[in-house]
């Protein structure tokens, strides 16, 4: 076999990873092990192999010993592949040479009984061995990176994304599903610790994206279609009508105050339904684009067909009012993408006993947070549902979050917020207000410092989960009141704590249709819906499909701060890959053994990238390297064997198969 | 079944979702049963039928395939390709004489290490309570008594 | 003056974690050491207002495994395993089957509350069912106050008075026919094999 | 009644009493006995069941609690395999706590079924435990027994009490925190019902036998915040929820010289009475409690007249 | 005549089939015949064991040894001619793969003589006699070739130079290989005798199927009437042509008969019924479980189909037993 491939000398190379796999494994046995194996000319242990010294002694082999094949038995490849490819490639060794073995991950970290463990490491190695003779030198293929970037989402975190990338001087489309962009942020009052008003700081921001010649905004536009790879992908965007011709509008909103409706009459979305809007509307008064949209649900016009259209008389001869408007397609190329899709706000009804739905008086933080909003429904003015003002207020934390019946994980932002919406009621009201928490957790600048001043501003803490909140009333004190059942875990008590006001806090969590989204551009998700980046500390806003990477609360909960600087790392993630001007791809590409095929067309239909194809003139398949992502699906099925797999070929996972299962 | 028996399983591990699933569980330091020898292919859909049959034949006590859920493999569709394949080959070994626990086919994304956790120490217990493979008879009977007049 | 004054402090040798441990194994106590100590347990308890230790610090006490405390207190005999602390708990602690699991150590170490008349209910209602198969709520409130308190009778006439009225009241305690086989199946086995 | 539902009910139901509905609760019996021939819905005690075990058993040994419960529902496998209804909210969860473990806890089944062995019984799973609210609600339907319904409802507003081990911690009866099976049922009888929020929380069950004052005390919260809400009686699903509100009901005016005198009513025997059953056969006259109002919301000798 | 190379054709565990074949070379056996010497032929012409044992080792030029190993007698022969042989060729299916009587690995040697001997419902047999391998009677002891449990291939028995595969063979194959052999220029120790390509390659049928091909169900010959042009697998019958050695011209599908795989696997291919597997399941349409179960239920055996001719040089080789 080996004779095939001419003479072979391998390097074998147990690293201990300081102790984490010492620890467990025991190195030198399988070194010594591995030296004992055929073709094996080098074995050897070593602390940290993937340390310079480390790199250097495996180059210093390859040198010395005429090594032209390696194994290294340390991580996951998925962390150091790259890392010895490289080294051996210094030592002018073809980087496809060399083997990983995964004895952490999949061993040192995972098993207790060191003679087991040190058992398995010994198998693997000598599949690895084993394998690596069938190993052939391969080029790596180059792909242009299209510089076009796509961000999705135009929130604080997408709009930040496309600015940076746009002053860097490249061309950004950026998509948001919504009317307007600014996302959650524009709903906000003032942000923590520092209190500075959020549309202050934001609507500048919203109105250089449109400004910006780099930067084409579409909002109120869903991606349909995303298909290519890293540095080529085609996407599709859907348009849907705002039944305004964006062009011809000039947003002097004065359609909005013609409409035959004369007061606001419809629920008002933006407002959480605690104002109202008429059916030609502008979401909030800054709203980017600068421009209406109709709502065909409650426009006269759509329902009947017989609307005076006071608005199209406003319009005048601008006629930027088109009620025939269609949702419009728009094909785009791009090199990467930036997800920016945000979050959803925890819906409070699933935890019925707290009232929300129930008692009027009960309100989520984002319905206060337009509630305190100067230029909210109530112009700042905090009146409760039945007109009165309050006087008591309980704040109750973590609803829908470190809640195994909701969700599991703690949503970071909310004690900052409540302390925040603490303190803006206080301001407002001047009414006694209680936070009933579990825990507070402030770690981030001056957060802590925020907390020591609401406890100074003689606002209520109460250490403890609210069990209920109910209207059934024990004496006259707590009649016509919302009582909040509750141990005072620092008291070690029960107490009912009458009040007129509740908000819940509540948590982050996935859109619905997170999972959905993901599957349209192929990434990963974890359990809980939030979007995977490809390493928890090293690649924090890279996904596992090259090209795209994810900013903001889609990739988990954080707050303003962390979403804008992880805006900032995900555009120059995508600049990274754009001035290199190209992606080196994995050469583990299928190809046909053209004189072997035999034509039968079986490896047709696998191919999701119509990679491969029947050449009717020759009557055999081929398959386009460039189109190849090398799943090998094509391989397995070819019945004749004729397809083969670079770095996958049947003979090496042969070799490794009887490798770990024959002991020697 | 000998005192210390140890099923060998052979795993193959699609390169985006169960292999990182495994390397998950590492990160996490979750403990599970060592008779794994995993072999990473980059999608379920590149495990050939006779890979699978390869390891049995080598004596393996086990196969375990692991791919993305339905609807997310990296490529697309690579793990229904694994799916029908599974299910044509499971018949077949099934009449070769080598039982239904032997062979396994889990989806196991990125995220669910405890799963890799779960999967294995599941299917270590099942093939200890099975016990080694069955054997091939000899080739040669034990030749019978010479029958008398 | 040192009757007023009272010393308190816990000592890490009074801790027993073996014990917490094994509370932990019994059925449905497996989430104990997953507690966050946010008290909904105890918020919506209807009777944690009544008890020595709020159940949420029960099962600190449990985690800490300060045993004696918790299973001398009066807070497991209080729980009328009404599960509102079950369902409510976020972190799916099972806080009935704590409280029983503690209630049964209690029992099998004799160190409930002595004259506490809920133990004493358990008592005697398992030996009623045991010898009869069916429970006889008028016998047994009789022998639960005989052993307990006899004076509870007088407050308790009253409403036997109303209930005898309506015929609500059967003095007859009734008996299944299987018995011998029940009581051999409750027997525990090492027994039965002797 | 649908197809599904009509093949349901035509097969009838086992019925496990437990004790108290032999006791205390016996107009319980009486009023479901009552309502299901009404709705001539064939119901079988099961032969020799015995005590669930309560919460007391699971207070000394849990092996016999569990297999106390168990034996029941051996006893009802060997029967056949029509579901069991189980009345009584302690019995209900006994019961259905019991499958539960033995489902997840291998070792208490093997145990349980050693035991029961001993005694020639048979293993103990296959058998569904209901109780009659959620029954009614689901196998008969609202609109059967709407359609049932012959007399007028008379009474006032009543407040509709689902006590705690009925909806918790099974959610099958009803959710475990805002039922409202109850509340539909009465509402389609005409009966008014208030909007309650203590409707789950706990009577104190066995506590007004051992620690009087707390047992008694819960129960007057329950009576005051019903009578807050305008209800004027209260209808319940478990015999010890309505034991306790029923019986000491004067202690509690004397104590709290407040007027509180409300029937506690179980709610089979509203509806049984909506559909035209006899008010002795009910076990109407068996209320402590607000017997005047009783009487005047269900009179004896009213000639059944057609609802309209 | 001496100076003639020597031939031998000999059977082992087959039909006779791979004989016809040599027969069927019709006029041309007589060039054969003409240019060499045949010193066994047990089909056609009486030669005695001990003829060949008098040859000298080396003495025979070529053997051509058809069927599988699955008796003392067959292994002894193999033995001897191998011994005597320069070339020894397996002469298809059964002495390359084991061929149809290598489905007998399904069993072992107990339960297929209880079957034929005493289960089979048209055998008569009350004294249940089944086959001794000696037998004394006043004296003298009889004896009989020992049946095996297991089937083997040629080549799991003797060192084997080369392979001409089919079911039988086609003609032409065999007069190919005669010649090569004679004209001194041999391929490399291990050829298969035949085209390396699948069976595709030779089909008419191939260009009427379609280049995206997925199947709803799967059907079996005697459930539809083949259309006589288009590709049998596209129609849904169990062609297992695109897996299969090319060689035969396509006998089967030019007959509107599925191909079944006698050839063998391609020389890539390490187990045939694992490649012919792929090539059905792969092209499945079914996603979820219950629907893809449904279509596959449309193989009613797998091991018989896909192991055909193969099941003794299949990777498990047979089925394995309780120990």
């Amino acid at each position: 076999m080996s004779e095939r491939n001419g003479i072979v000398r391998i390097g074998v190379y147990v690293c201990h990873c300081g102790t984490n796999i010492a620890a467990i494994v025991d190195c030198k046995a399988v070194a010594e092990y591995a030296g004992g194996l055929y073709h094996v000319t080098v074995s050897r242990d070593y602390k940290y192999l993937c340390s310079d010294p480390g790199q250097e002694l495996i180059r210093q082999d390859i040198r010395d010993h005429k090594l032209n094949r390696i194994v290294v038995a340390s991580c996951s490849p998925h962390l150091h592949e790259h890392t010895f490819r490289t080294a051996a490639e210094g030592a002018g060794l073809n980087a496809f040479y060399v083997h990983m073995v995964n004895i952490r991950e999949h061993n040192s970290w995972v098993h207790e009984n060191r003679e087991a463990a040190t058992k398995k490491a010994q198998d693997m190695v000598r599949a690895a061995v084993r394998r690596v003779v069938f190993h052939q030198s391969l080029e790596k293929v180059r792909v242009p990176v299209h510089p076009d970037v796509l961000v999705v989402g135009g929130g604080i975190a997408g709009i930040h994304a496309a600015l940076t990338l746009a002053n860097a001087g490249k061309k950004v489309y950026l998509v948001e599903r919504q009317p307007t962009i600014g996302g959650h942020m524009a709903m906000f009052d003032k942000t923590f610790p520092t209190l500075d008003c959020a549309a202050c700081i934001l609507t500048p921001k919203m109105s250089s994206v449109k400004a910006h010649p780099n930067i084409t905004l579409w909002a109120h536009s869903d991606v349909t279609k995303v298909e290519g790879y890293v540095g080529n992908y085609k996407v599709e965007v859907a348009r849907r009508p705002r039944y305004i011709n964006e062009d011809l509008c000039s947003g002097c909103l004065e359609c909005i105050e013609a409409c035959v409706y004369k007061e606001p009459k419809f629920i008002d979305e933006f407002n959480m339904g605690l104002g109202k809007r008429k059916p030609i509307y502008i979401p909030f008064p800054q709203a980017v684009p600068q421009m209406p949209l109709i709502d065909i649900d409650t426009c006269i016009q759509f329902k009947s067909g017989k609307c005076k259209k006071t608005c199209v008389q406003a319009c005048g001869d601008r006629h930027a009012i088109d009620f025939s408007q269609k949702e419009e397609i728009r094909n785009i190329e791009v090199g990467t993408i930036i997800m920016a899709t945000g979050f959803k706000a925890f819906d409070a009804r699933r935890t019925p006993y707290y009232g929300y739905g129930t008692y009027p008086n009960v309100y989520t933080s984002l319905e206060v947070e337009r509630l305190v909003n100067a230029s909210g429904p109530t112009a700042g003015d905090v009146v409760l549902r039945d007109g009165r003002k309050p006087k008591t207020v309980g704040i109750i934390h973590c609803v829908g979050s470190r809640d195994e019946g909701t969700n599991r994980w703690c949503s970071r932002v909310c004690c900052m917020y409540s302390l925040k919406l603490a303190h803006l009621l206080k301001e407002h009201t001047d009414a006694e207000i209680f936070n009933f928490y579990i825990d507070i957790r402030t770690p981030g600048k001056g957060f802590e410092e925020f907390y020591q001043r609401l406890l100074s501003e003689g606002v209520h803490f109460i250490r403890g989960r609210v069990a209920e909140v109910t209207d059934w009333a024990l004496d006259p004190t707590e009649e016509n009141k919302l009582v909040l059942r509750v141990e005072d875990t620092l008291l070690g008590t029960v107490r009912r704590i009458p009040v007129d006001m509740v908000v819940l806090s509540v948590g982050i969590e996935p859109h619905e249709d997170a999972q959905d989204v993901r599957r349209l551009f192929n990434f990963g998700c974890g359990s809980e819906g939030f979007f995977l980046e490809r390493h928890p500390k090293l690649a924090p806003v890279s996904t596992f499909t090259d090209g795209i990477f994810v900013a903001g609360c889609c990739q988990g909960p954080k707050d303003i701060p962390d979403t804008v600087a992880q805006a900032g790392a995900a555009a120059a993630e995508a600049l990274a890959l754009i001035d290199t001007g190209f992606v080196e791809q994995e050469p583990n590409t299928a190809y046909v053994i053209e004189d072997e095929c035999s034509g039968c067309k079986t490896c047709v239909p696998m191919c999701p990238y119509s990679a491969v194809y029947f050449n009717a003139d020759t009557k055999r398949a081929g398959i386009h390297q460039v189109l190849c992502k090398g799943c090998g699906t094509c391989v397995a099925a070819c019945p004749s064997g004729s397809i083969k797999q670079h770095l996958f070929e049947d003979d090496q996972i042969f070799e490794e198969i009887e490798g770990v299962l024959t002991y020697a | 079944m000998p005192e210390n028996y140890e099923p060998k399983i052979v795993a193959f591990f699609c390169n985006w979702c169960t292999y990182l699933a495994a390397d998950l569980a590492g990160t996490s330091r979750m403990k599970y049963a060592a008779n794994t020898r995993v072999i990473r292919v980059m999608c379920s859909g590149r495990v050939d039928p006779q890979f699978v049959l390869e390891a049995f034949a080598k004596g393996a006590d086990g196969v375990l395939i692991g791919g993305c859920h339905p609807g997310d493999c990296h490529y697309q569709e690579g793990n229904y390709k694994a799916l029908r394949r599974y299910y044509l080959l499971k018949r077949t070994l099934r009449e070769m004489g080598i039982e239904e626990e032997r062979f396994r086919l889990e989806w196991i994304s990125a995220a669910e290490g405890d799963r890799v956790r779960t999967v294995v120490n599941d299917m270590v217990q099942k093939l200890r309570a099975l016990g080694p493979r069955k054997m091939n008879p000899a080739i040669e009977p034990e030749l019978e008594e010479v029958a008398a007049s | 003056m040192l009757a007023l004054i009272r010393r308190k402090m816990k000592f890490q040798r009074e801790a027993d974690p073996e014990w917490a441990e094994q509370i932990s194994k019994a059925p449905g106590c497996d989430r104990v050491f997953s507690c966050i100590q946010c008290g909904t347990c105890s918020g919506t308890c209807p009777l944690s207002i009544y008890m020595d230790f709020t159940p949420r610090r029960i099962i600190a006490l449990v985690r800490e495994g300060f045993r004696t405390d918790a299973l001398s207190c009066q807070t497991i005999w209080l729980c009328a395993s009404c599960y509102s602390c079950t369902v409510h708990c976020p972190q799916n602690v099972h806080i009935t089957d704590v409280m029983y699991s503690l209630k049964r150590e209690a029992i099998k170490h004799k160190l409930y509350p002595s004259r506490f008349p809920i133990p004493v209910l358990a008592r005697e209602f398992y030996e009623i069912v045991r010898r009869r198969g069916r429970n006889s709520e008028f016998w047994l409130v009789l022998r639960m106050a005989m052993k307990s308190n006899p004076l509870v009778l007088l407050t308790m006439a009253k409403t036997g008075w109303g209930l005898l009225r309506t015929g609500r009241m059967s003095l007859k305690s009734e008996r299944i026919t299987r018995i011998r086989e029940l009581q051999n199946e409750l027997a525990d086995p090492q027994e039965v094999s002797r | 009644m649908t197809p599904e539902q009509a093949a349901k009910t035509s097969k009838g139901y086992l019925y496990f009493p437990g004790c108290s509905l032999r006791a205390t609760g016996v107009a319980y019996e009486e009023s479901l006995v009552e309502l299901f021939r009404l709705l001539n819905i064939p119901l079988v005690e099961l032969p020799d069941w015995n005590c669930c075990g309560a919460t007391s058993y699971m207070c000394i040994d849990e092996g016999s609690a569990f297999l106390l419960s168990a034996r029941n529902l051996s006893l009802a496998h060997t029967v056949n395999s029509r579901d069991l209804l189980a009345p009584c909210a302690a019995c209900y969860l006994v019961l259905k706590k019991t499958q539960d473990y033995a489902a997840k806890h291998p070792k208490i089944r093997t145990q349980v079924e050693e035991s029961l062995a001993r005694g020639g019984l048979p293993p103990f799973d296959g058998v569904k435990v209901r109780h009659p609210l959620e029954m009614l609600y689901n196998d008969v339907g609202r609109d059967t027994l709407k359609s049932n319904v012959i007399r007028r409802w008379r009474g006032g507003r009543i407040a509709c009490y689902y006590g705690c081990q009925a909806v918790r911690p099974y959610d099958e009866v009803d959710t475990a925190y805002n039922p409202m099976r109850m509340d539909e049922l009465l509402q389609d009888v005409g009966a008014p019902t208030v909007d309650y929020a203590l409707k789950t929380k706990c009577c104190g069950g066995s506590l007004t036998g051992t620690v009087h004052e707390v047992g008694v005390r819960l129960n007057y919260i329950l009576l005051k915040e019903a009578a807050r809400k305008g209800a004027e009686a209260i209808v319940t699903i478990c015999p010890l929820c309505q034991f306790n509100l029923d019986a000491y009901q004067a202690e509690i005016r004397k104590a709290t010289n407040e007027p509180i005198d409300m029937p506690i009513l179980y709610f089979t025997q509203v509806l049984g009475y909506a559909l035209g059953g006899d008010p002795k056969k009910l076990g109407l006259h068996r209320g402590i409690s607000g017997r005047d109002l009783i009487k005047r919301w269900f009179p004896a000798h009213e000639e059944v007249e057609a609802y309209v | 005549m001496s100076e003639k190379a020597k031939v031998a054709f000999y059977w082992c565990a087959s039909c006779g089939g791979c004989e016809e074949a040599v027969v069927d070379l019709a006029e041309k056996i007589l060039e054969v015949s003409a240019a060499v010497e045949i010193v066994l032929w047990p089909v056609a012409l009486d030669f005695k064991r001990k003829d060949i044992e008098a040859i000298p080792d080396g003495g025979i030029v070529a053997t051509f040894l058809n069927g599988a190993i699955r008796s003392t007698e067959q292994e002894e022969m193999a033995h001897l001619l191998r011994r005597k042989s320069k070339v020894m060729v397996a002469l298809g299916s059964c002495s390359q793969l084991g061929g149809i009587p290598g489905l007998a690995n399904l069993w072992d040697r107990s339960a297929i003589l209880e079957a034929v001997y005493k289960g089979s419902p048209s055998t008569v047999n009350p004294e249940g006699t089944t086959p001794q391998t000696a037998y004394k009677d006043n004296g003298r002891t009889p004896t009989l070739p020992m049946l095996y449990n297991t089937v083997r291939t040629l080549d799991q028995v003797v060192d084997v130079d080369y392979y001409i595969p089919g079911c039988a063979p086609a003609a032409k194959l065999v007069l190919d290989a005669v010649e090569t052999l004679l004209s001194g220029n041999l391929p490399p120790k291990g050829t298969v005798l035949a085209p390396d390509r699948a069976l595709c390659d030779e089909c008419p049928r191939r260009d009427t199927r379609p280049d995206k091909l997925e199947l709803a169900e799967f059907k079996r010959p005697h459930q539809i009437i083949a259309d006589p042009e288009k590709c049998l697998l596209a129609q849904g019958l169990l062609c297992l042509g695109p897996a299969t050695r090319g060689g035969c011209g396509g006998l089967c599908t030019k007959g509107n008969m599925p191909c079944t795989g006698c050839y063998g696997p391609t020389s890539r291919v390490r187990d045939y019924g694992g490649k012919a597997l792929t090539a059905l399941a792969s092209i499945i349409e079914a996603k979820d479980d219950t629907d893809i179960e449904k279509v596959l239920a449309g193989i009613p055996d797998p091991v018989g189909t896909f192991y055909r001719y193969s099941l003794p040089a299949s990777l498990l080789k047979r089925k394995t037993l309780e120990a």
